[in-house]
């Protein structure tokens, strides 16, 4: 290590690579001498929030990941579950908000690419892409370029490769304005016992880089991933990477065909910090050595270092352990597909990571501390006091029941957010049994008739006023949302979004957030099978609102009886199943009509959820019902307008008990809440049979006319709410560009 | 006025058309291409006739629409 | 009916079509591989699927439209064979010169997809026999680029030859602008060649075939070409 | 040697994304803008020296690939 020696290694150096003074402490002591500059950016890859989850592990450990139904829990690149008849889902999520919020088509397509390789390098097709996108207020002056830049990002990739994006959350707060998240989710089939894994077997086996070539792309992009922004991030500007869809097509035909032919021992694929990572990730977790040649590397640019090459993050790359006798055959197919091919090093039975260019050594590390012994903080933390539950009496009603549902309905939280998922093929496959707009996407098995039930649910308002509840709450919602359509919710993949947790009140956030979910997922028997964490969204010493997005997987066993939101006749009975306090604080009505952002969120009865979602899943399965809608976000009121909006057909709705203050009946957000709507010959049997599962269950009023009538109130028709609910966000987007 | 913005993707920015275009040329028997990048042209007429206020205008237009300045360099031609 | 799907680097739609077409015929379709010279041997329909081959770079269609295979298709075509495009497929048919005219960015300059409406202009056609002319059907579209575009001269002549087999309209059958959700001229949603046996369109009629996901309005079209290359037979 | 073909619509082709950037341009504030119409550019490096061979191979690449004839011009300039 002649040459490379040559760089001295500062403290300024080892500050740019973000590690602290006792992390490059714990490096000397780790190697026992000075690190080359090329070692220092492979610690600073493996050792950064991103990739070593330092600040997270001590709690992620704590969330219940186990299932008879789990095969894979996290660890690998994503969680796979068993849903019968020998196949197996494989999903996770993953964020990339902070190369979206610098360029934002660039960034969400390379978002979405990373995910959908996560998939397939399990071995699994792609069926479904889902999303949780937040930006800050509407009026803020780069909101707009960041909706319109995310949703084409995001479109552009999934569209072009081929796989619908069927559901997501889009939501706008001020706290956002700095930091806009971009959380992707891909949803893969493969058959269970035909899973890939990262894990090298076998000493002196090839490895081998498939994929696009190696560009000077995000170098530092991981590290960039956990810093801080401030204001003059935008004029640093790294280098973005930009996102090809179609090679990473290619790639997943020519991955799935050469895993189909039997040639692959280990594939992983090069996210964050490629090479570096997944080549470590690939010996570390076999127990193996691993050298690499880096003249063998495929590379777009000339002259490009070792330290480059480590640290690029160009897209659509793989590595792999191939059958060394299957070798030309798996060349043969990629050459077919017109994809790089190139062995790049081997493995070895020394545990050392070795990095060699132009005949030189020029990293030489134990391979599993790379890993193993990254730092791992317990960051002091402190929960937020408990803010007061808010007394729905002491709520004066601002204006009558039915413009608060106007209000409502064309804020830019609740309004329709088809502007978003037009732009996202949401029929390629021919499966989508349920598009974008209802409670859960079903997408049908090969040709049915299971299916499966997926969405991306949280609240951060509720999870920054209370953590521990909203964290609950955020699972809940998820599992409510499968529920709904008639799905078994199986399992969870989640993202955690947060400030800077070297804040202790963020630290706080956190801690309390992961207990919820954990807590929620323990008693719905929804473990998590795999996640993400982001960390650092804050600008200006202001972070984001905790933003833990929960991706959530269920089976229906037939699709045809799956439930969807809209009514279905006149004449039908509707029926409100869970109990109605009229939870106000935290509440839409009280931020979006009072203009009061404050109180306690409603609280989570997991037990109640539990019973009460089991009712509704049972009658689902019995065609008891004739359609179903939760409740939760703006209410009630908010909820039977979707309701009648997606069917075009009206509701006469029944006076709300006397003890409720009539807006805290019709917008509360209490939880553990269905809609459901039943032939009127059926409402005593299906009320019988919740009164006997001890649920609560009161029938709240009739479908029919076209409009929306509150005892007392005007008659809102219903295309007049359907415009307004239609019209904000188009409206807005085609507003004044700035 | 005719004016030309000019649009072309930073150097060393991955270029997936210009790869593609490349795959293509060599496959139709054109042979002697080392390399392609694709960029963006823009014809822009303008109101008025001052050449100094052409400029600043279309360099306005191209910060603000026409050019992504993350990974895209353009250029400002007034051809008068 | 034997078909054959041809398949592109970056197409993505190949299988949809593939399921459809087994599903309507009973019979599944060879896919054909762009860089293949030949079509299988007693191919009488070759379809042209949807997706993005060679990612939609440069102009949608324009390098597939240049690959070996499509000298194979155009001189089926020229033989009188019957040939489909569908959205990608009706871009490669218009590079390639078997169909006139462009499919340009959408008027809003977005990708859309969502169900649209169609008016099915004639219905004796081999590609349009299985329904009624007038009829209005609902298929989904899902594309960015697909406003068509010609020369008056051209629209005039498809026009007035009778060419244009579907056009977007509101659910009524009646053009409307706020229908037509890509701008493209006269509302062009598919058009015929002038032997009248190669269609290229836009929707995605193969999407909407199957009772039990809710719409079969697309069914007709194949179901109506089964029908002819069965009575051609 | 390096080279360029600029490709533009041939005048009297309808133009939708240069009328929407039109349209754009004048949402955000850019004035004076009276048309504009978008176009293409290729930056292409060429294997060998001889300019002449060179404007010979690059327009069999514009009329196989780069340029639709029907709807676009082209133009080849070799730089050198
Ligand atoms: N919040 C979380 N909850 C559960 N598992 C997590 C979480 N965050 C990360 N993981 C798991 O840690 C592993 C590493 O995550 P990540 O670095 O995001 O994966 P990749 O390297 O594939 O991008 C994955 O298996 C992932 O599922
Ligand atoms: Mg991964």
């Amino acid at each position: 290590m002649t040459a490379a020696t040559q760089t001295k290694i500062t403290p300024e150096l080892v500050a740019e690579h973000g590690l602290k003074p006792d992390e490059y402490e714990r490096i000397l002591k780790l190697i026992g001498r000075e690190p080359t500059v090329t070692e220092l950016g492979i610690f600073s890859a493996m050792w950064n929030e991103h990739c070593s989850y330092k600040s997270s592990k001590v709690h992620l450990r704590t969330l219940p990941t186990k299932a008879p139904w789990v095969i894979q829990g996290p660890g690998e690149n994503a969680g796979v579950i068993d849903i019968g008849d020998g196949l197996a889902c494989v999903f996770k999520m993953e964020s990339h908000n902070h190369p979206s919020f610098i360029e934002p088509y660039q960034g969400a397509t390379t978002g979405v690419g990373g995910i959908l390789r996560d998939v397939f390098t399990m071995g699994a097709r792609p069926i479904a892409c889902l999303n949780a996108i937040s930006f800050g207020e509407p009026a803020h002056p780069k909101t707009r370029h960041l909706v319109s830049g995310v949703v084409a990002g995001i479109g552009g990739y999934g569209n072009s490769f081929g796989v619908p994006t069927v559901a997501g959350q889009t939501r706008f707060h001020a706290r956002y304005n700095g930091n806009n998240l971009v959380n992707a989710m891909a949803v893969g089939l493969a058959e269970a016992d035909k899973i890939f894994y990262a894990a090298a077997s076998g000493v002196d086996m090839p490895i081998v880089y498939l994929g696009s070539k190696t560009g000077r792309d995000g170098i530092h992009g991981a590290s960039m991933a956990s810093a801080e922004f401030d204001d003059d991030s935008e004029e640093k500007r790294p280098t973005v990477q930009v996102g090809d869809p179609f090679s990473e097509k290619l790639l997943l035909e020519a991955c799935l065909e050469i895993m189909e032919k039997g040639c692959v021992i280990a594939i992983q694929d090069m996210g964050a910090a490629g090479l570096t990572c997944s080549a470590v990730e690939m010996g570390a977790k076999g127990d193996l050595g691993v050298t690499l040649e880096l003249d063998k590397v495929p590379t777009r640019e000339a002259g490009m270092s070792a330290y480059e090459m480590m640290l690029s993050e160009s897209q659509e790359r793989m590595l792999m352990v191939l059958k060394p006798e299957k070798e030309k055959e798996a060349e043969d197919i990629f050459r077919k597909w017109g994809l790089d091919f190139a062995i790049v090093g081997h493995t070895t039975p020394t545990k050392r990571f070795v990095v060699k260019h132009h005949g030189e050594v020029m990293a030489d590390l134990p391979i599993k501390e790379l890993g193993d012994e990254a730092p791992e903080y317990k960051r002091p933390f402190v929960i937020a006091e408990k803010q007061k539950r808010v007394d729905a009496d002491s709520v004066a009603a601002p204006m009558p029941l039915a413009d608060a549902l106007e209000t409502l309905i064309a804020t830019p939280d609740l309004c329709s957010k088809r502007w978003v998922w037009e732009q996202y093929d949401h029929v390629i496959g021919g499966n989508t049994v349920q598009r974008p707009g209802g409670d859960a996407a079903v997408v049908r098995i090969n040709d049915g008739p299971k299916a499966l039930a997926m969405t991306t649910d949280v609240t951060p308002r509720y999870c920054e006023a209370d953590p521990f509840e909203g964290g609950k709450q955020a699972v809940a919602e998820c599992w409510r949302n499968i529920t709904a359509v008639g799905g078994r919710p199986l399992a969870i993949t989640d993202n955690l979004n947060f400030g800077n947790p070297e804040r202790p009140e963020v630290m706080g956030q956190f801690v309390g957030c992961v207990r919820g979910i954990g807590e929620a997922c323990k008693d719905l028997d929804f473990p998590v099978v795999s996640g993400n964490v982001s960390l650092y969204n804050e600008t200006n010493g202001r972070g984001i609102l905790p933003t833990p997005s929960i991706g959530g997987v269920g089976v229906i066993d037939d699709f045809q009886k799956s439930a969807t939101i809209a009514f279905k006749a006149a004449g039908e009975v509707i029926l409100l199943i869970g109990e109605t306090q009229g939870w106000l604080g935290q509440s839409l009505y009280l931020r979006d009509v009072c203009g009061r952002e404050e109180g306690a969120p409603p609280p989570v009865d997991l037990i109640e959820e539990r019973e009460n979602g089991d009712l509704v899943r049972g009658l689902i399965a019995d065609g008891a019902v004739t359609a179903v809608h939760d409740v939760s976000d703006g209410g009630l009121l908010v909820a039977l307008a979707e309701m009648a909006m997606a069917s075009g057909i009206g509701a006469t709705l029944t006076e709300g008990p006397d003890d409720t203050p009539p807006h805290a009946y019709w917008f509360g957000e209490d939880q553990a809440r269905y809609i459901v709507t039943v032939a009127a010959s059926s409402a005593a049997p299906v009320i019988e049979r919740a009164r006997d599962a001890g649920v609560l269950v009161e029938r709240i009023g009739v479908t029919g006319g076209d409009a929306l009538s509150l005892p007392g109130e005007r008659p809102l028709a219903v295309a007049d709410l359907n415009r307004r609910f239609e019209g904000w966000l188009p409206g807005y987007m085609a507003g004044a560009g700035q | 006025m005719k004016a030309r913005v000019t649009v072309t993707l930073k150097s060393g920015v991955l270029d997936p058309q210009g790869k593609a275009i490349e795959g293509a040329l060599r496959s139709l028997g054109v042979d002697g291409v080392a390399s392609v990048r694709q960029g963006k042209v823009f014809d822009v007429e303008i109101d008025g006739a001052d050449k100094a206020k052409a400029e600043t205008l279309l360099k306005e237009a191209a910060d603000k629409l026409l050019a992504n300045t993350v990974i895209e360099n353009y250029r400002v031609e007034v051809l008068g | 009916m034997k078909a054959a799907v041809l398949v592109f680097p970056g197409i993505n739609r190949e299988r949809d079509m593939a399921r459809t077409l087994q599903l309507v015929s009973g019979r599944a379709p060879a896919m054909v591989w762009h860089a293949e010279h030949d079509l299988p041997a007693g191919t009488d329909l070759v379809v042209v699927p949807g997706g993005f081959s060679y990612g939609d770079y440069l102009r949608c269609g324009a390098i597939a439209a240049r690959a070996p295979v499509m000298d194979a298709v155009r001189s089926f075509a020229a033989k009188g064979g019957l040939v489909l495009g569908v959205c990608n497929g009706f871009q490669i048919l218009c590079e390639s010169g078997l169909l006139p005219g462009v499919l340009m960015r959408n008027a809003q300059l977005k990708f859309i997809c969502r169900d649209v409406y169609l008016k099915v202009e004639r219905s004796d056609t081999p590609f349009t026999r299985g329904y009624n002319a007038g009829q209005v059907i609902r298929v989904p579209v899902a594309h960015g680029e697909g406003n068509y575009i010609a020369d008056g001269e051209t629209v005039a002549k498809l026009e007035g030859e009778g060419r244009v087999l579907f056009r977007y309209t509101g659910p009524d059958g009646i053009p409307d602008p706020n229908w037509n959700h890509n701008g493209a001229m006269n509302g062009i949603a598919g058009i015929l060649n002038e032997h009248g046996n190669v269609l290229g369109m836009m929707p995605h009629p193969e999407n909407h075939v199957e009772e039990v996901m809710g719409c079969t309005d697309g069914r007709g079209l194949f179901a109506g070409l089964v029908d002819h290359l069965a009575k051609a037979a």
